[in-house]
């Protein structure tokens, strides 16, 4: 399967359009992408930087349980699901998750599915950095 | 049995480190080290953090051997 | 509203990235992404080659009020829609849709609106070449 | 009334035309002329197509009038 499923945790800038590239195949008739992008607001607060760490072996792994997943459970063609880590700010992109199918219902449900869960599962934690101070998103209750 | 536990996210500001090394009894299942690691560092109760076991997440129920890698999860947040 | 919405049909290669900076926005937080591929298969032949043509002045005020549309309904931020016309061949980009929003439910629930409903309603028309023949697609009972 | 009609997609095969030019009753509504092509074309009966009257889709009930854009429009199949 592993020609199908294009997995990354990268220190370096995401790259849309070789996600695209990945999944696009000529038996696909639809391509869905999600691109995660920094906002310049979160608690309703104005965010100056972020950073983004990982428990990176097993946040692979459940990356690629996740691809697994959605080959499994749609009825896609490839799936590619790249992830940023350490220093982003307000524009830069965190994620890009790209799925390619015949038919595009099965590509829009995948691309939900894969972002929707890696939010979940996968060991990826976010701190961000306001003008008064910082939080690690979600560890506040 | 001595174990060297990783910690990320908001632990890592908790524990002003990436690993904390824990004298702990045996045998030891994730259930124990969590109620450990609660009473100890009363400030993580309220995180509902999970435990993974060889970059796995782990039931309460399983039991942890030596050389294992255990890891402390706090919510995720990526995307 | 022009500024948030982008329509193009275009007898010239769409490109990916193009929607993706128009749609891009310092408040928001995701991005989605449809793009239509020829696929080298239909009504189980392969495909050779096909043309797009279309009732340009009409396709493209049906296809702003698609837009407007998706900005009223939809919780969004920008929305771009390009469709190609002319002869493509396998691999191909008919159509790509971009939709930025400060949440990423309403960015891909707006996206499969777009597309959805640009296939039902703009008067685009699709002509796929076989080996052994010609379909216009949809037009034959 | 002598009308210019635009024709698209499949009707181009049809017409082997991209406009065609019709001597019709007046007054004339969208519906009439729809049966005025059925009747005179009746392989575009099955198309269910569409008219539109200056670029945008009209109810069989408009009034056509002349210097009016008319369009056949059969089933469309962007995307």
């Amino acid at each position: 399967m592993n020609h199908k499923i294009s997995i990354k945790i990268s220190d370096k800038k995401l790259n849309l359009q070789s996600c695209y590239k990945f999944v696009k195949d000529d038996a696909c008739g639809g391509i869905a992408l999600f691109v995660g992008t920094v906002r310049n607001e979160s608690y309703k607060k104005e965010v100056t930087a972020l950073n983004f760490s990982s428990y990176k072996p097993m946040a692979l792994k459940e990356l690629t349980t996740i691809a697994h997943r959605a080959l499994t459970d749609f009825d896609i063609l490839k799936i590619a699901i790249h992830h940023a880590q350490g220093d982003l700010k307000v524009g830069d992109i965190p994620v890009i998750i790209a799925v390619s199918a015949a038919h595009r219902e099965a590509a829009f449900k995948a691309c939900q599915f894969a972002i929707d869960t890696l939010k979940q599962t996968v060991p990826i934690f976010k701190k961000e950095h306001f003008i008064d101070g910082e939080v690690w998103v979600n560890a506040h209750p | 049995m001595k174990l060297q536990i990783l910690v990320f996210g908001i632990f890592t500001d908790i524990f002003k480190a990436n690993k904390v090394n824990l004298e702990l009894p045996k045998p030891l299942n994730v259930g124990q080290l969590r109620a450990f690691i609660i009473k100890n560092y009363p400030q993580t109760e309220a995180l509902n953090f999970a435990i993974a076991v060889d970059e796995a997440y782990a039931d309460d129920e399983q039991i942890i051997k030596n050389h294992q890698t255990i890891a402390l999860i706090p919510p995720t947040s990526g995307g």
